[in-house]
C-alpha cells in the first residue's frame, strides 16, 4: 500500500507540512512528520474517535471538524489545525481569495438576545469600546470593538434573538 | 407534621436531579415542572411525573408561582422543593406555599424576609452583634451609588438585594466604569430575580469567600456543618469550592461557626441555610450574606461530614428533631469544581449546545452531580453549568490529585466546557498553596489558559493525519466507483460490523 | 526501596482500570497488556501505554509470564500489579519478577507457595491454630474422592487447588451428581489456574461467607481491616458484599480479625491479603482459604475506612510501613453489587456482545468501577462481569436504598445484565434482615427473578405503539413516495435536527 | 390526522389486542389501550429511546427490536411483546405456518465453545439429561434436553467455537 501524503498547517504557522501516512494493513501505519516516523496502530470506535497507539503510547483521541479547522482532543489538549490532504491543498491553493482588509465585522459568539446596542451607524469608536450587550445562558456578555473606526453596519435590534455567528455591527 | 409523600420539584437541571435522588431513596414520589425549552432534559426523564409550566424565559415559567402551585395541585404533591435560584430564596412565594397547604422544604417566610433582602440581612446582622462588611442600603440612584463609593473609596462591590449566585454582581475597580457596572447590575438582578435594587459594600484587601452550612429544626435547635472555601470565583460565581478550608484553624471554625448559628438564630432560621463571611488578609471575618436555601456546593460538606443534607431538609421538613447537636469533625477533605458550558479563552463565554458525546469519571471516591446526558442539547436560556464534580480523600493534597485524575476523564464533545481550565486550577502553586483568595482567578488567568505541550501537538498532528485517512478511506468505501487505487480498507468492514461510524 | 515510577497492569477489565486510576493519582505512568480480544477495551485506552501480548485465550495472553514481563522490560516498568486472577497468585510469575529485577506488587513468593495451593494452606493454618472446614488434601482419583464424599456426607464442596474466585468450584449435594461435577471442575479448574487439581470439603450448615481483608508490610506489621460479608453467591461466585457483615458482634469482628492476622503472621505475609471463613448457624467460623491478592469486593472496604487499598499496595511494594497499626472502627455501611452481562432467568448464562446504550447511576456516595462503555463489545472469552457499583450511606437501612436507587438509574442495552435481579436482591426480605447465608441466592431464585407488574406491562404496550408509530412514520418520511395520506411528522423534523435517530 | 391501529401480544397471549395511536401534532398523542384513552406526550431522543408523559407520569422508554418481539425497558421491567400495524397483521396471518412438532432443536444460547458433547446420535436420552457442555467466559454451561427422546442431529464437534443460535443437538 502506497504513502499517502496530508497537509497540517497548525494556528500561528505560515504554512503546511507534510505529513505521510503509509498503511501497513490491520489498522497500522507508519506516520512521518517533522522527519520522525513513528509506529501507529489505530482503531475506530465511535464516530470521532480514535484509539491510537504511538510507539507504544496509548492516545483516546477525539475529533471535531469545526468550520475550518479539525479539532483534536488528546489528554485533556485541544489542538485545532488544519489538515488536508494532496487534492484539497491543491483546490485551497487554486481558489485563494483575498480577505477584506480594513473592516470588523461583530458577529454572535454564541446564541443568545441583544439586550443593548451600545453605538449608532456613525458613530466613532475606540479599540475596546462596547458596541453590544448580548445576554446568553442569565449573563450579559459586553462585545466590544477590536479596532478603532466607524460604525457602518449594524445587523440587530435590541430585544432580538441571535444565532451563533450571526453579523452584528461592523466598523470601518 | 405529617410524612411527606410526594415532592414537587420547582427547580431544573442538576439540583432538581440531586433532590429528586434523594427522595427516591426516602420512597418520597417527584413531580418535574419544566419549561418548554427542558422538555428533554434528564431532569424530566427521571421524575416520576412531569408538567410543563411554560415558555423558556424563566419568568415565564420555573419563576410561575400560580402555575407551579396549581401543578403541586393536579398532581397531589404535599411539598414543593425549591432547589437554589428561581423561587427559592422567595419569601412570597413561601407564604403562597403556605396558604395553598402545601409544605415549603426550606425556612419559614419570616427569616427569608429577614435575611432575603440581602440589605436588610446587613442592618438584621447588625443588630445581633455579627461583624458586617461596611457598605449601604439598597440605593435608588447610580449619583447617590457614585458617591457612596467615592466616598469608602475603590474597590467596590455592586450587588443585588434580591438574591445571589453572582448574578448581578459587579467589582467596579475605577470609577470610569461605574455607570455602566451600574447598569448592567441592575439589568441583570432584574431578570434574574424580579427585583432590580442593588447596593454597595466596600471591596476587602485579598478577602477570602468562606461561608459555613448552618441547619436549623422547627424544635429551636440550630448547628453548622463547618465550614466551604469557595474564594475561587470567575466573574463572582464560584468554581472551585472545597472544606475544610485551607485557611481556618480550629479556633476560626468554632468561631465562624458560633457566629453562624447566632445569625441563624437571630431570625429563628429552620431548614439548610449557608452564612456567607469574607475573611481578610488579617483573617478576620464579616458577614456578608445569607443563603436561605441548599447550596450549589453542598456535596463537599456531604462528603466530609456523611450527611445527606437534601435527606434532612426533608425530614426537618416533617417536624423531625435535627440528629445530630453539635458540628461533626470534618473527615478527611474534598473538592468540588463546577463544569461549565463556556469558554475560559473567551472570557468565559457561554456554550450552549448539543453535547455529542460524554464520559463523566468514576472510580474511588468521585462524584458527578450531573443534568446533562450524551445526545443532549444544552438550552442558551439558563445557567452554563452543566455538572458539579466532587472528590473525597483523607487529605487536601489527595483530593487535589483525585481530581486531576478525575477531570483527565471528563470528555464532553460538541460544547465547549471549562473542563482543561479547572485542570489548571488544581495544577496552580496558589492553588496548591492553600492560600487563595477571591482575586486568585483574575490574577491568573492567563496561566490557567494553559500553555501548549509541543510533544501533544506533535502526537495531534499525527493524529489527525491517520484520522484524515480513515475519513477518505470511508468516503472512498462509500462512492459506487471507488478508486481502485487502493487497497480496501479495514475502516468499512466496521462500519459493516454495526458501529456507529 | 525506591520509589515506583511506572507501572505494568497485568490485568484487564474493571480492575486494570482501577489499579490505573490509583497510580494516576501517584503520578505513576502505567503500562497496559492486551489480549487481540481487547483492542478496544478501555483500561487500553486509559493506560499511558499499551502492548498487545497475544491472542484472545488467556493462556496465550494474560497468562504469558515471558511475554508479560518482555513488555515491561521494553516499557521500562519497575513494578507489576497483578489485579486478581490471572497471574495474581501465581508464585512462579512473583520468582520470575524478582529474577527480572521488578517489583511484584504483592505478597513474597514465599507466602503465596503456603496459601495459594489451598490444601496447603489448610495445614499450615492447622499448625498455627486456625480452625479449619474438615476437608482432603488434592485428591489423584474420582474414586477416591467419592469415598470421602460419603464418608462425611453429602453435601460436600469440590473446590480448585489452584485459584478461586468460584472457578472449578461445585457444591455435590446428591452422590449422582458427584462425578460429572468432578469432571467439570477439574476441567474449569485447569482452564482458569492452569492446574486441574481439586479438593474437597465437608458443606457447612447455612453457612455464611465472610472474610477478613488484611495488610502486612515488610517491616513485620500486619493489621486487618474488618470484614466483608459475601454469602449472596450464585454458582459459588459473590453477587453482593457489604460491609460490616449484618452478622457479626464488635466481639466476633475482633476475633475473626485476631485470627485472620495470626493467619497472615503465620506466612510473613505482606500487601494486601484476604482470609476467608465460613461462619456457621452456631456462628462458629472455620478458616476456608486466603486469598493472596486484592479482593474484587475490595471497594466496601474502602468506603468504611478511607483506605484506598491499591495506594497502599503500592507504598508498601515501596518499602512504607503501614499507615494504620490497627483496625480502623467502620464508618457507615457500604454495599457493592456486580453486575455481570448474564440472564439469571437463563441460569446466568453469560451475555457477551456490543453494548448500544449505556447510562450509569451518579449522585452522593455511588461508585461504579466500570470497565466498558457505550459502543464497546464485550468479548466472549473473559468473566462476564462488566462493572461493580458500590454504595455508601451512614446505615445499612440507607445504603439498601440507595443501592436501590442507584440500580434504577443502570441502564445497559445491547446485552442482557442482572440489573433487574440485583434490585430485587435489595427488596428481598431475606436480604433485609440481614442473616442471608449461602443458599439465599439458590433459595430465593424464582422470587428474585421478579413479577409482572401489570401497569407497567400495560404502560409498556401504549409506550410500544408509540414507537412503532414513530418508526413508521420515520419510514415513510424516509420514503421517495411516502403515503401522502399522513400528515408531516414531527419525527421526521427531528432527524434533520441532527438528533443520531 | 387519523387514527392508526397497532396490534400488541404479550408473552402468554394467544391473539392480538388493538392499540389505538391517534396523532394530536407536537409529538401528543391519544392512545386507546384496553378500554381506556390516555395522553401521550413523546419525544425521541437517542436511537431506541423516548422520553414519555403518559397522563403526567414520567417514563424513559428504551427499546431494542429482536428478531421477532420488541423489548420494551421502563423502570427496571423489561417486557418483551409481538406490536405491528394494520398490514404487517394481514401479512402474518398470510404466512402462518405450521411449526414442525415434536422436534427439539437445542441452539447455542450465546456464542462460546463446545467443551464436552455428552450424547451421541441415537442415543436415548431423559428430560433434563445433559446434552453438551458449552463454555463461555470462563464457565461451563451444560445444556440440558427439554424433553425425553433419541438424539437425531448432532451439529457440532468438540472444541468448536460456536455463535449465538447455533444449531447444536436435535431430539425427537
Amino acid at each position: 500500500m502506497g504513502t499517502v501524503r496530508y497537509h497540517a498547517k497548525l494556528p500561528g504557522q505560515k504554512a503546511h507540512a507534510p505529513v505521510d501516512v503509509q498503511p501497513r494493513g490491520g489498522g497500522r501505519y507508519a506516520v512521518t512528520y517533522n522527519g520522525k516516523t513513528r509506529e501507529v496502530d489505530a482503531l475506530g470506535l465511535e464516530q470521532g474517535t480514535l484509539s491510537l497507539l504511538v510507539d507504544g503510547q496509548s492516545l483516546s483521541a477525539e475529533f471535531e471538524q469545526g468550520n475550518e479547522l479539525l479539532a483534536v482532543l488528546l489528554r485533556g489538549q485541544v489542538t485545532k489545525l488544519d489538515i488536508v490532504n494532496d487534492r484539497q491543498l491543491r483546490m485551497r491553493a487554486a481558489s485563494a481569495s483575498f480577505a477584506a482588509e480594513g473592516k470588523q465585522l461583530l458577529t454572535a459568539p454564541m446564541p443568545g438576545k441583544v439586550v443593548k446596542l451600545l453605538a449608532k451607524v456613525g458613530d466613532e469608536v475606540q479599540a475596546g469600546q462596547g458596541l453590544v450587550v448580548v445576554e446568553a445562558m442569565k449573563m450579559e456578555n459586553e462585545l466590544k470593538a477590536t479596532r478603532a473606526g466607524r460604525v457602518t453596519e449594524i445587523h440587530v435590534q435590541e430585544g432580538q434573538a441571535v444565532e451563533n455567528n450571526a453579523k452584528l455591527v461592523a466598523v470601518e | 407534621m405529617a410524612k411527606i409523600r410526594k415532592v414537587l420539584v420547582a427547580n431544573r437541571g442538576e439540583i432538581a436531579l440531586r433532590v429528586m435522588r434523594t427522595c427516591k431513596e426516602l420512597g418520597i414520589s417527584t413531580v418535574a415542572v419544566f419549561s418548554e425549552a427542558d422538555r428533554s432534559a434528564l431532569f424530566v426523564r427521571c421524575a416520576d411525573e412531569a408538567y410543563c409550566v411554560g415558555p423558556a424565559a424563566s419568568r415565564e415559567s420555573y419563576l410561575r408561582q400560580d402555575v407551579i402551585l396549581d401543578v403541586a395541585k393536579r398532581s397531589g404533591a404535599d411539598a414543593i422543593h425549591p432547589g437554589y435560584g428561581f423561587l427559592s430564596e422567595n419569601a412570597s412565594f413561601v407564604r403562597a406555599c403556605e396558604k395553598a397547604g402545601v409544605t415549603f422544604i426550606g425556612p419559614p417566610a419570616s427569616a427569608m424576609d429577614a435575611m432575603g433582602e440581602k440589605t436588610r440581612a446587613r442592618a438584621n446582622m447588625i443588630k445581633a452583634g455579627v461583624p458586617v462588611v461596611p457598605g449601604t442600603d439598597a440605593l435608588s440612584s447610580v449619583d447617590e451609588a457614585r458617591a457612596f463609593a467615592q466616598k469608602v473609596d475603590f474597590p467596590v462591590m455592586l450587588k443585588a438585594a434580591g438574591g445571589g449566585g453572582g448574578k448581578g454582581m459587579r467589582k467596579v475597580e475605577d470609577p470610569k466604569e461605574f455607570d455602566s457596572a451600574w447598569r448592567s447590575a441592575k439589568s441583570e438582578a432584574m431578570g434574574a430575580f424580579g427585583n432590580d435594587a442593588v447596593y454597595i459594600e466596600k471591596f476587602l484587601d485579598k478577602p477570602h469567600h468562606v461561608e459555613i452550612q448552618v441547619f436549623g429544626d422547627t424544635h429551636g435547635n440550630v448547628i453548622h456543618l463547618n465550614e466551604r472555601e469557595c474564594s475561587a470565583q470567575r466573574r463572582h460565581q464560584k468554581v472551585v469550592e472545597e472544606t475544610p478550608s485551607p485557611i481556618l484553624t480550629p479556633k476560626m471554625r468554632a468561631e465562624m461557626g458560633e457566629v453562624a448559628v447566632r445569625a441563624a438564630r437571630a431570625v429563628n432560621y429552620v431548614g439548610a441555610g449557608t452564612v456567607e463571611f469574607l475573611v481578610d488578609s488579617a483573617r478576620k471575618f464579616y458577614f456578608l450574606e445569607m443563603n436561605t436555601r441548599l447550596q450549589v456546593e453542598h456535596p463537599v460538606t456531604e462528603w466530609v461530614t456523611g450527611v445527606d443534607l437534601v435527606r434532612w431538609q426533608i425530614q426537618i421538613a416533617e417536624g423531625a428533631k435535627l440528629p445530630l447537636l453539635q458540628a461533626p469533625t470534618p473527615n478527611g477533605h474534598s473538592i468540588e469544581v463546577r463544569v461549565y458550558a463556556e469558554d475560559p479563552a473567551q472570557n468565559f463565554m457561554p456554550s450552549p449546545g448539543r453535547i455529542t458525546a460524554l464520559h463523566t469519571p468514576s472510580g474511588p471516591n468521585i462524584r458527578d452531580d450531573s443534568g446533562v446526558y450524551a445526545g443532549y442539547e444544552v438550552p442558551r436560556f439558563y445557567d452554563p453549568m452543566i455538572s458539579k464534580l466532587s472528590v473525597w480523600a483523607p487529605t487536601r493534597a489527595e483530593a487535589i490529585e483525585r481530581m486531576k485524575r478525575a477531570l483527565s476523564e471528563y470528555m464532553v464533545k460538541g460544547i465547549t466546557t471549562n473542563v482543561r481550565y479547572l485542570s489548571a486550577i488544581m495544577d496552580n502553586p496558589e492553588f496548591r498553596g492553600g492560600d487563595y483568595d477571591t482575586g486568585f482567578l483574575p490574577r491568573q488567568h492567563q496561566a490557567l489558559l494553559g500553555r501548549e505541550n509541543e510533544h501533544l501537538t506533535e502526537l495531534s498532528v499525527i493524529a489527525a493525519a491517520v484520522y484524515a485517512h480513515t475519513q477518505d478511506e470511508k468516503r472512498k468505501a462509500a462512492l459506487p466507483a471507488a478508486a481502485a487505487s487502493t487497497a480496501p480498507s479495514r475502516w468499512r468492514s466496521f462500519s459493516v460490523a454495526g458501529r456507529r461510524t
